[in-house]
């Protein structure tokens, strides 16, 4: 039997191929975010909002309605010919289920901020510079948490009647505490201000991503089966 | 591993229900190594149901069940044992037939899964169309490729729900032929079905289930078979 | 962004079989004028005062927009023509012309930017051109995407006509819409981009390039149809 | 045989009574749409941006993302256990499936804008007072718009091999002269413009709803057969 | 209505092709009313590919059909006529049986849909269960949900894709009184299985579908059961 990390690796790498079989996949999901950061811009009188005070927040909330339509994605997936009843029959632990589809999950969130970051920057005008790095580091502690809670309510959600609808309606109150510090130490970082001075955001977000990456391995054995 | 007195399939008083109806209510029976239940019922008798609760896939509402001595829902170790065949095809139609067989092979930890799922989907005549997207395949296909699929880490607990669903005459020999060499090597089979005689040619048991119950249940070298269809036909028809 | 053309799943045999006839005499041709353009721009067209060397993306910029501007357009022509009388050679038509006006369009993106950058300061500014031109891009990379994503030959075309013609369709909306949100509400830009009465030599390498790159246009819509028209044999001959 | 309108109103009478089977789909609808206006509530500094420009924006972007959100829905039950087949075999025009789909769509998308709608009016402290009813139009129009085009996109998704992930892709470049209009005219609106003013927004959207909803409604019978 | 002498259902060369994949490749057949087509074939065979095309809902790649005397894919009239149980359900989950198949006899314009819902229903004994949501019927029951779905405006032309699938006796026994009250009433039928003494039950024509064409064609009575199952079983042998 594969070891409980082996058998995540198994079940996040199938995702991913199925994600990826064609590489229109992945274009597409470019091209989503891409579209969203375009289209927010043209909700705003941009006399009233300058684009720098727009763009952390378009950043944000481009980042966790992309994230919603890969998990919601990733349990479409298994539910379509009850392939999940395949998983749940392995001998692998319910949290390599849970590791596999939150590492796939974490991928597919990446990848597109990978893409989102630079279009923000280069629509949006905002110098990334030195920059980056900084970013990159607020984008893995906010994707990490918006990963492990949402795989667990995907999960759930796509037991229930409701599917997809409930998704959203569960998680959204959970990124409030992701949304919230990854927009305030982006402004902050875009402001030209120390990192230092967001430490307080990121320590927030880093217990976020402590506290539930554990609450929600712990979690998922009970929402798996019927 | 146990040795072959042990019950490979134990059930006690077992009852599943959803909401106020219980699908299953009240099944007890056992099953050795090397023996095979053949259920029958009429549609809504329970027997999807029982079958899934054995699998570790839906939770008993009270009695209990045991597979090779571990209680329902056992562990990984219990899950090992087990192949299970269901109504869904539990495929992924985006994968190839060889890919789905391939990640079940390794989930199930078997030793090569690269020739393991060559060898089940050989078995199961599918080599030709082994790199076909399961989406595209026809729907007797789909039934080989799930067999093949639950057979990769040859289990010695299978379960059959309908397993003949959708097969040719080549697929049905071929998936009896793989039920027979796994009976042989000591397995434990249940196989739902609708087809007395396909039912009987394979079991050592046979069962009726109804409403939720075992109606009736005996060793199938003490039944004729022309007496049990006439018995079987009045019970179902009584059952609607 | 130009492996977009390539996306279309063909295998190493086929490009291989097909590369050599489908770049004729047109094509050189075409090359020839280009090549001709820049040697003109370079040695024997002034410098521009304000702009310096920059503006030698000039020659470039505008003639691929207006290339991409003629291959929707033969996108719109041709998809409604495929559903109006459902022949596959239009759909292949469309396609091609799709491709070869994203590679353009893109070209004209990432010229204005490199443009943009040393002139206006800035990589981006959302002019309503600019956007409109962003807004093209979207639409038919969105176009060909769907293409990717469905195999039935049939339904690909349906699909895609569809698309094409709401596409063209949408253009004047996306265009009233950012104008007007532009212009109601103007941001400082140094330069607009506006017709610049040119001086006669910048005009005749300008109108040198204009002719090059609608021969280039023909060229490589040729081309990519070839090949299409090829693919699509071979799949036929391939069939079991 | 049902006429046309007929055929029409089962199917979204059917697709409504799908949808309200549970009350708690449209709790969840809601809660959607309540979550997405208090993340984007804090996504942006206040300091930095005041609440009253960026409502208009906030109201146009949920409005975007709820919709896609019922679209996508809207043809997944379909697809479920290939139901769609059952409409196709009827003997009712395929206009009357595409108009029924509409309909129901078109329902959804209201029913989440009358809660919406006075929610930003609550959180961004927004006077409706008077606008109601010019509101009203200009949501309208957006949502005949969104449906039209959408619920045409939305079975052309489903039917390929990226699903859900290709409606996103096709639909925004189509929301773009709506989300404009909508968002520029209800500025306006709240800037204590007159109406006339933004009588220019309106006539674009008004010739959208015109131009889209005949265009797909000839298109979709293309789209709709395998 | 056409007279008796019309062709009922008419196939000319008719081809279906997935990508390069011909799943129908060829198949020219009449079938007049009051006759049963007893369709067998292996796996993959294009058996349900040929039915969905005969119900108009795919497109011929090439060839014809006609269903009495329309040319396929027909208008309303023609679909009115039909009546098609497929490998898929065809049923919303959420809605319960009587919905189901009250939106289908309101959508074929069955005069009294409520009164003819429950017939259909009642003919495959399943009203105890009428007010349960289809999501939570057993597999049988769907099928029964399925077939009532199928019948209720009373069809004159009716392709039936493995309909006894998922059965139990009841319900093969209510399918089968179903089927020969709608044949005397004139209706052609076609009834795709892999139980060839079920299929031959009813038929009048018997056909085996071997890659996508008619290896055999014959009337029923010319027939012997015996040697046509032997001679099936080397087709189907030879075909994997
Ligand atoms: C990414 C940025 C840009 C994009 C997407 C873009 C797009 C376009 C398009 C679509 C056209 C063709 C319009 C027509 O033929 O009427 C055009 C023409 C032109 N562009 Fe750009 N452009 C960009 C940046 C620039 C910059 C930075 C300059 C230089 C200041 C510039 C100067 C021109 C000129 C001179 C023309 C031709 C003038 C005319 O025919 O009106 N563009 N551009
Ligand atoms: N998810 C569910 N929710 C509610 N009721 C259910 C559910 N699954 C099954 N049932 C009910 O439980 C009963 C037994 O169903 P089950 O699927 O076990 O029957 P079965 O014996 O397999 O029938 P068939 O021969 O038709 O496959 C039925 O009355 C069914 O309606
Ligand atoms: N959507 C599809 N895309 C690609 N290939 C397909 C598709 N549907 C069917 N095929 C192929 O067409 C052939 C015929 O399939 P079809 O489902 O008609 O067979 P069948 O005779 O009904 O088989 P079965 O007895 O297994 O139901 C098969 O080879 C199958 O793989
Ligand atoms: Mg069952
Ligand atoms: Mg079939």
């Amino acid at each position: 039997m594969p070891d409980a990390l082996g058998a995540a690796l198994l079940i996040a790498r199938k995702d991913l191929a199925i994600e990826f079989r064609t590489r229109t996949a992945f274009f597409s999901a470019v091209v989503f975010a891409l579209l969203g950061i375009v289209i927010f811009f043209f909700a705003w009188d941009p006399t009233a909002v300058a684009a720098v005070d727009l763009a952390p927040g378009v950043l944000w909330v481009i980042f966790t309605f992309s994230g919603l339509l890969g998990l919601h994605r990733s349990f479409g997936v298994e539910l379509a010919d009850r392939a999940i009843d395949g998983l749940l029959g392995a001998p692998i632990p319910r949290e390599s289920i849970y590791l596999g589809k939150a590492m796939a999950n974490l991928v597919f969130v990446i990848a597109v901020q990978v893409i989102a970051i630079p279009a923000i920057a280069l629509f949006y005008d905002m110098p990334l510079g030195g920059r980056v790095l900084a970013l990159a580091g607020i984008a893995l502690l906010a994707a990490i948490g918006l990963v492990a809670v949402g795989t667990l309510f995907a999960a759930m959600a796509v037991n229930t009647r409701l599917g997809e609808l409930l998704l959203p309606m569960l998680s959204l109150p959970f990124f409030v505490p992701i949304v919230i510090p990854a927009a305030q130490a982006t402004a902050r970082l875009f402001a030209g201000r120390p990192v230092a001075e967001s430490m307080g955001w990121l320590k927030i977000l880093l217990a976020y991503d402590i506290v539930f990456v554990a609450a929600c391995m712990m979690a998922f054995p009970h929402t798996i089966e019927e | 591993m146990s040795d072959a007195t042990t019950a490979a399939i134990e059930a006690d008083a077992l009852v599943r229900a959803f909401g106020a109806r219980r699908a299953v209510d009240g099944v007890t029976f056992t099953l050795r190594k090397g023996e095979c239940l053949a259920l029958f019922g009429p549609n809504g008798a329970g027997k999807t149901t029982l079958l899934r609760v054995l699998a570790g896939l839906l939770r008993p509402t009270a009695g209990w069940a045991r597979i090779a001595g571990t209680n329902l829902p056992g562990g990984a170790a219990a899950r090992r044992r087990i192949g299970f065949i269901s109504h869904a095809s539990m495929l992924y139609g985006p994968l190839t037939a060889r890919e789905n067989v391939e990640l079940a092979a390794r989930l199930f930890g078997v030793c090569e899964p690269r020739a393991a799922a060559a060898r089940a989907l050989g078995e199961m005549h599918l080599m030709p169309r082994a790199d076909a997207p399961v989406r595209a395949l026809s729907r007797g296909m789909q039934q080989r490729v799930s067999i093949a699929r639950a057979m990769v880490h040859e289990p010695s607990v299978v379960l059959l729900d309908e397993p003949f669903t959708g097969l040719d005459a080549t697929g049905a020999a071929a998936l009896s032929d793989s039920l027979a060499t796994l009976r042989r090597s000591g397995a434990a089979l249940v196989l739902v079905t609708h087809n007395l005689e396909e039912g009987l040619a394979l079991a050592t048991h046979a069962a009726i289930m109804s409403r939720g119950r075992f109606a009736r249940f005996e060793e199938r070298h003490t039944l004729d078979a022309a007496s049990y269809a006439s018995s079987y036909r009045t019970l179902v028809a009584h059952d609607a | 962004m130009t492996d977009l053309t390539v996306s279309h799943g063909q295998d190493g045999s086929a490009t291989a079989r097909v590369a050599e006839p489908t770049f004729g005499w047109l094509f050189v041709v075409a090359v020839l004028g280009v090549i001709a353009t820049y040697i003109r721009a370079i040695y024997f067209t002034p410098l521009e005062a304000l702009q310096g060397p920059a503006q030698k993306i000039y020659y470039v910029h505008p003639t691929s927009a207006a290339v991409a501007f003629m291959a929707f357009g033969v996108v719109a022509l041709t998809s409604i023509g495929y559903l109006w009388m459902k022949d596959m050679r239009l759909d292949r038509l469309a396609e091609s012309a799709a491709e070869v006006g994203v590679v353009f369009t893109t070209v004209t993106l990432i010229t204005g930017s490199l443009w943009g950058k040393p002139v206006w300061g800035t990589w981006w500014t959302w002019d309503a051109r600019l956007t409109l031109t962003l807004f093209l891009w979207f639409i038919y990379v969105g176009y060909l995407i769907l293409r990717g994503a469905i195999e039935d030959h049939g339904m690909r075309a349906r699909y895609s006509a569809v698309l094409g013609i709401l596409g063209a369709l949408l253009i004047p909306f996306i265009h009233l819409s950012v104008y007007l949100f532009r212009t109601l509400h103007p941001m400082p830009i140094i330069f607009k981009p506006s017709r610049p009465s040119l001086p006669n030599d910048m005009l005749e390498t300008f109108l040198l390039a204009l002719g090059s790159f609608t021969l280039l246009f023909i060229a490589l819509l040729r081309a990519r149809y070839r090949l299409a028209t090829d693919e699509a044999a071979l799949e036929a001959e391939e069939g079991p």
